[in-house]
């Protein structure tokens, strides 16, 4: 009696014991299958506070967008092994100090092999010798054209050179009659450079340029700048890089001052921001190459969904934002093909020529080879629009094969 | 020489020390840049603050700053000239210029100082966006030359790359004892005497026979070519200039640095510079909030410790004192 | 009785439309001590700034061991000797007794820049000689026991013996003070009188305004008597003190300025 | 060629009435305070989101949520004078460094509730009136009659009220009013909360007119203190007056040569008026 109860009391013992045992080791076993994949890191580098955060934080949104996507669709498969994407962001506030001190951080402590950024021209002139020499895959939109040394530096959509042309070749389609040209742009490097490109295209085109201006990228109010401008009676003004905000007021403040013309914003123009500010009756017949609208102007039912999902989550669509998606499907394409996860082997296998990579816009390849004698600039086609009574009307769609006699004259050739 | 002062000196050496041992232990680039940027802005802050010994507060020394940088980027770029031997000219050429830009602000003082000093610096830099030849406009002046390598015969050559991290950080750090040792032996000169007669009462100054225009001039030009000198190094370690990054943003946070570090002690700005330089760094991951943990630091030290950081120990000493002698008299 | 001191001819001073000092001129001879006296609003600090170069005066000249001093800046006049006190206290006031009367020193001590930047031996000993010049200017102005209080922590009497104290430091040979026993206590007032009688044994010449006759009248020499920015009178105390202008004009009412003090 | 001189001189009017509304809360608090308040504007900044949260969000009446977002951010001004500018009157650095602290929190806390995107508010006056060929749109002509309005109804209160004469004492002689028994405290937070309340409508008046982003502040802060100091710091008159010589410089320069040459002349201007006459315009030594 006396013993059963001990037995009793000892299978309880043991029981209980064992239980905690195996409810303790349940997490690691969990664990253990967790283990079983490994994770790349993918650095972001892009101002994410201050001034320039309006550019840095779509990006950031777009990347990670991708990379929660990929990592859902089970990751990627190389060797028998599955890698899951993982993105550090650090931010860059658009300053050199800064931003160097962000490249250095994803470099050597995060050992990122991949980075998206930075957004401003300037910075990417101190960083790019950093990731050159530490053999870092670095993806950004710069507005001044690659250098065929540059070896590890891509462009994820097209640039300046190929924006500009495309949209005054919409524009010649639309307006054939116009003669003169008002053209403007940031006061600042990249409104620079796309104040070239646009200066040689307006010559190929044979018009004539009657007022060639840079606002102040701080000012608001563009009365003063109008005035001049309009006084030069101008058949249309096409604008350059500028923020969407601002061309908002541009365009709104142009009506107000009597201005009947169309208007051109060749880059990262932002339908929604656009209506809102200048308002439908003024933003009539803007005419826009790639604008934030995916939805709107999607080609593929993929862009459609990945904008739909980019809505939902953040409440708005940004212009860079899909961009920087296709960044992350290039990666991953770049490292299925290459069988490998090393920065060096995807550069081998993107700069083997016709390679095609997924992208939002349907297959891309990195073409510029004729022009800059590198090929690092996706191929992204660009969709040409207009503001028709209040809603953004796709045109047509320019692709790289139709847009490469415009390069030649926007390189002014 | 008391047993105080052989503290004192015991333990500055073995600060020193330590700074040079730094890159002996942490190999990360990343943080050799952190620190080296670090010791850069302590050239720049302590100049700050050498001005404000005289009572004034300069918001032309980071123009001034980049003044420098662009001078020795233009003499290196344009004429050719060694590195070594653009440094101090460029200091001496900003030195002429701050000089040029103080002498109209002679009448001026305090806030109206602040805002002359702000007004001049401004069309200065401006001057550097809108003259595209040779500043280079608001792309501002890239691919800098990196200094020359060092030869000492007998001595490894010393190599300023991308990847000579160490080599830049011994640099800047050198240079920055260089000119913090210069403006404490200034500051405890005749002319440190002065400075604080000046602070005090420039009329009864006057009356005891200094000419105070005079030295508040030759204060400024020195504290500006410290400004100048922290101008080039950085300039010549980014390798890039840009007029944007010297706009009012620096000029406020070098503000921030020296005040809150403390005006009234020679190593404010130092502790300044560093705490806040290391927060920013520390707080990466969280972009959105420095700013804010910024401006909380600054409420709350401007609040409880006027004297600013450095008076912290003291403080809670102080407090410590008070709270046993109210122990004390409870019992 | 040699060449004057300090000569002030027909010194004028306007401001705007008001003149506030009109054609006034007097003498100060080695060694003896000046008073200047007269109602409130008489133009005797003003003067006192047109001498010291606060602001020049708009005409009239005033010379100086013969040489034309007009409109020369403070920190000249102090090379040259003449140095002076404020109404107003102004100090140095966050610093210590000490460190304000060295400030005051630094024009004697001919240190050079270099050698104070590194503490040369030369350096040292140049201090060694300066603190023993200040320890015995604190010492026979009484302020040797407050040599290291903050100047503003200092009694009001004491804050004016360390205004005159400044004023000694620079060494001056014509010592201008302007109202140094207003408002002060009786003791204070007294040591302040003997202060100014051993200054003048020492062999400097004083020029000071004062309100309070009482005070005034047994250490001067001769006194000159502002009127509405004009000089009615100028005399020995005694001769003053007889004057029925002087009297109509300031004396009855300062008897009881003095008494209400 | 008149008619682009007449359009610049409209042209310099409206951003002279811009600078004079911002500008006027400026000098209302260095004046009287002695600080400078570097965080004005993000208050301009605030008074334009808190429109955009009541006008286009609430979609309450234009003018109900311009009179609430100028009440609101008065309230935060005031609370935040008690606070933190209280302890540092007279004070110019601190104060200023406090504010800039001021300027960092504010801007993270915009961030944090509006986004990053550029935002816009409604045009509530459509259209656009031409005056012998002179355009100047509706919303413009709006926001010089109003900004007339609200300034000269602070300066007959200034004037005529006794709480205003009690301001303006401060602003000549502390010590003396202090002597006669004006209370100092109370004086300075509600001319911080004036101050804020000017700024706020200035944000909210051009919230339809330009564009909203938490970052707009500090440039407009610099145009300020231009001004400010261009008038003489504690002179209003002299704000207005400076305000306006600025407002045409900007026009005229900038439609002359080019926007960056206008910064400069302002700037230079500004060294120059100090250098020559620190006192400002109309100041006094």
């Amino acid at each position: 009696m006396k013993k059963k109860s001990e037995k009793k009391g000892l299978v309880a013992l043991i029981g209980s014991l064992s239980l905690i045992v195996i409810l303790a080791a349940l997490p690691f076993a969990v664990a253990q299958a967790a283990e079983k994949h490994e994770t790349i890191k993918i650095g972001i580098a892009q101002p994410i506070s201050g001034g320039w955060a309006a550019w840095g934080v779509p990006v950031d949104r777009g990347a990670r967008l991708a990379i929660e996507d990929v990592n859902a669709a089970g990751g990627i498969k190389i060797g028998g092994k599955t890698y899951l994407l993982e993105a550090v962001t650090e931010d860059t506030q658009a300053e050199s100090a800064i931003a160097m001190a962000a490249f250095k951080k994803l470099i050597y402590s995060h050992k990122v092999g991949y980075i998206l950024g930075p957004m401003s021209s300037a910075n990417n002139k101190i960083v790019q010798p950093l990731t050159e020499e530490n053999k870092v895959i670095q993806l950004f939109h710069g507005s001044f054209p690659p250098n065929p040394d540059d070896y590890y530096n891509f462009r994820g959509t097209l640039i300046g050179e190929q924006y500009a042309p495309a949209a005054y070749a919409a524009l010649m389609q639309l307006y054939p009659e116009i003669k003169t040209v008002a053209i403007l742009n940031r006061d600042e490097e990249g409104g620079w450079i796309n104040q070239k490109v646009a200066r040689n295209v307006c010559k190929a085109l044979g018009l004539r340029i009657v007022a060639d201006e840079f606002i102040d990228p701080k000012e608001k109010d563009y009365y003063p700048i109008l005035t001049k401008i309009l006084t030069k009676k101008p058949d249309f003004i096409g604008m350059g890089m500028i923020a969407p905000g601002y061309h908002a007021l541009l365009i709104k403040q142009g009506r107000e001052m009597g201005y009947k013309g169309p208007f051109l914003a060749p880059t990262g123009s932002d339908t929604a921001v656009v209506l809102d500010i200048a308002g439908a009756k003024a933003a009539e017949g803007l005419i826009a190459v790639g604008t934030a609208d995916y939805i709107g102007l999607a080609t593929t039912s993929l862009m459609k969904d990945v904008g739909q999902r980019y809505l939902k989550r953040y409440g708005t669509q940004d212009a860079w934002s899909l961009e920087y998606y296709n960044n992350i499907l290039y990666i991953k394409a770049g490292m299925e093909a290459a069988d490998s996860i090393d920065p060096k082997d995807v550069v081998k296998v993107w700069r083997t020529p016709g390679f095609t990579m997924p992208s939002v816009y349907g297959d891309v390849t990195w073409v510029g080879q004729e022009f800059w004698g590198i090929n690092s600039i996706a191929s992204c086609p660009l969709p040409y629009t207009q503001i028709r009574n209040g809603k953004e009307v796709v045109l047509g769609v320019v692709t790289w094969e139709d847009m490469k006699p415009l390069v030649n004259a926007a390189l002014g050739k | 020489m008391n047993r105080n002062d052989w503290l004192k000196w015991v333990s500055l050496a073995a600060v020193v020390i330590a700074l040079f041992l730094i890159p002996v232990f942490i190999k990360n680039p990343y943080w050799m840049l952190v620190l080296t940027l670090l010791w850069n802005y302590i050239i720049v802050a302590q100049g700050f603050r050498y001005i404000a010994t005289t009572g004034e507060y300069s918001f032309a020394h980071v123009p001034l700053m980049g003044m420098g940088g662009y001078a020795s980027a233009l003499l290196v770029m344009k004429l050719g000239m060694s590195f070594w031997l653009a440094l101090p000219l460029a200091v001496l050429v900003t030195a002429i210029i701050s000089a040029i830009i103080y002498y109209p602000c002679l009448r001026t003082t305090g806030t109206f100082f602040f805002f002359a000093s702000f007004a001049f610096g401004e069309v200065m830099r401006l001057c550097w966006v809108r003259f595209k030849n040779p500043f280079g406009g608001v792309g501002g002046l890239s691919h800098i030359p990196r200094p020359d390598p060092i030869h000492i015969p007998g001595l490894p050559i010393v190599e300023f790359t991308l990847f000579s991290h160490t080599s830049y950080y011994y640099l800047i750090l050198v240079f920055m004892l260089f000119s913090v040792l210069t403006m404490y032996l200034l500051e405890n000169s005749r002319l440190g005497a002065i400075a604080a007669a000046i602070k005090e009462s420039k009329i009864l100054a006057s009356f005891v026979g200094i000419r105070v225009w005079r030295y508040e001039m030759i204060i400024f030009v020195i504290a500006s070519a410290f400004a100048a000198l922290g101008g080039c190094l950085y300039a010549h370690y980014m390798t890039l200039l840009v007029p944007e990054e010297f706009y009012w943003g620096l000029a406020i946070y070098v503000c921030i640095w020296a005040v809150v570090g403390g005006m009234g002690h020679f190593t404010g700005p130092i502790v300044g510079t560093i705490v806040f330089g290391l927060i920013k760094e520390l707080l990466r991951p969280f972009p959105q909030i420095v700013p804010l943990i910024y401006g909380l630091i600054l409420a709350a030290t401007l609040a409880l410790l006027p004297e600013g950081l450095i008076s912290l120990p003291k403080k809670i000493l102080l407090w410590n004192k008070r709270r046993l002698s109210r122990l004390r008299r409870d019992k | 009785m040699n060449a004057p001191l300090l000569k002030i001819r027909d010194a004028t001073k306007y401001f705007g439309g008001l003149c506030a000092v009109n054609r006034v001129s007097f003498d100060v001879h080695q060694g003896e001590i000046v008073g200047l006296i007269g109602p409130n609003g008489a133009g005797k600090t003003t003067l006192f700034n047109a001498i010291t170069g606060f602001y020049p005066p708009t005409s009239g000249k005033v010379f100086y061991k013969d040489k034309d001093v007009t409109g020369f800046k403070p920190h000249q006049l102090v090379e040259r000797g003449i140095s002076r006190s404020f109404q107003l206290i102004t100090l140095f006031s966050n610093l210590s007794v000490l460190r304000n009367v060295a400030i005051s020193l630094h024009l004697q001590t001919d240190i050079d820049f270099w050698g104070s930047l590194f503490h040369t031996p030369s350096y040292l000993k140049k201090q060694k000689v300066a603190e023993t010049k200040i320890m015995e200017i604190l010492r026979y102005t009484g302020l040797e026991n407050f040599k290291d209080t903050l100047a503003n922590s200092l009694s009001h009497g004491y804050q004016k013996t360390l205004n005159f104290a400044i004023a000694i430091g620079t060494n001056p040979e014509l010592l201008m003070l302007d109202e140094p026993l207003c408002a002060l206590s009786p003791e204070r007032s007294s040591a302040i009188q003997k202060l100014i009688l051993t200054v003048r044994d020492k062999g400097v010449t004083i020029l000071l305004i004062e309100h309070n006759m009482k005070a005034l009248f047994p250490i001067c020499d001769r006194i000159v008597v502002l009127d509405a920015g004009v000089k009615i009178a100028e005399g020995t105390p005694k001769v003053i003190g007889e004057n029925p202008e002087v009297i109509s004009a300031y004396l009855g009412g300062a008897v009881d300025v003095s008494e209400t003090r | 060629m008149t008619l682009l001189y007449l359009q610049m001189i409209v042209n310099g009017t409206m951003i002279g009435f811009q600078l004079a509304l911002f500008a006027t809360g400026l000098t209302l608090v260095y004046g009287i305070m002695l600080i400078i308040n570097f965080a004005h504007g993000e208050l301009y900044m605030l008074g334009g989101f808190a429109v955009f949260l009541f006008f286009d969000q609430l979609r309450l009446n234009y003018f109900v949520s311009l009179a609430l977002a100028m009440i609101v951010v008065a309230i935060v001004a005031t609370v935040t004078e008690r606070i933190f500018f209280k302890p540092m009157r007279g004070q110019h650095i601190p104060s200023f460094i406090m504010s800039c602290g001021l300027v960092f929190v504010l801007q993270v806390l915009a961030v944090l509730v509006f986004d990053v995107k550029d935002k816009a508010v409604d045009s509530v006056f459509p259209g656009v009136v031409k005056i012998f060929g002179v355009t100047l749109s509706m919303e413009r002509l709006a926001i010089i009659v109003i900004s007339t309005v609200i300034i000269s109804a602070f300066y007959i209160f200034l004037q005529r009220s006794r709480f205003g004469r009690a301001m303006r004492a401060v602003m000549q002689n502390p010590e003396a009013a202090a002597l006669q028994g004006v209370n100092i405290d109370q004086v300075c937070s509600s001319a911080m909360g004036i101050g804020a309340a000017l700024a706020a409508a200035a944000g909210g008046l051009l919230a339809p007119v330009f564009i909203l982003n938490p970052w707009i502040g500090p440039d407009l802060t610099w145009e300020g203190f231009i001004v400010v100091c261009l008038g003489g710091k504690t002179s209003l008159p002299g704000t207005l007056l400076a305000a306006f010589i600025l407002g045409y410089i900007k026009s005229f320069v900038s439609t002359l040569a080019d926007p960056m040459v206008a910064r400069m002349c302002s700037a230079a201007i500004l060294g120059i008026i100090l250098t020559l006459r620190p006192q400002g315009l109309l100041g006094h030594e």
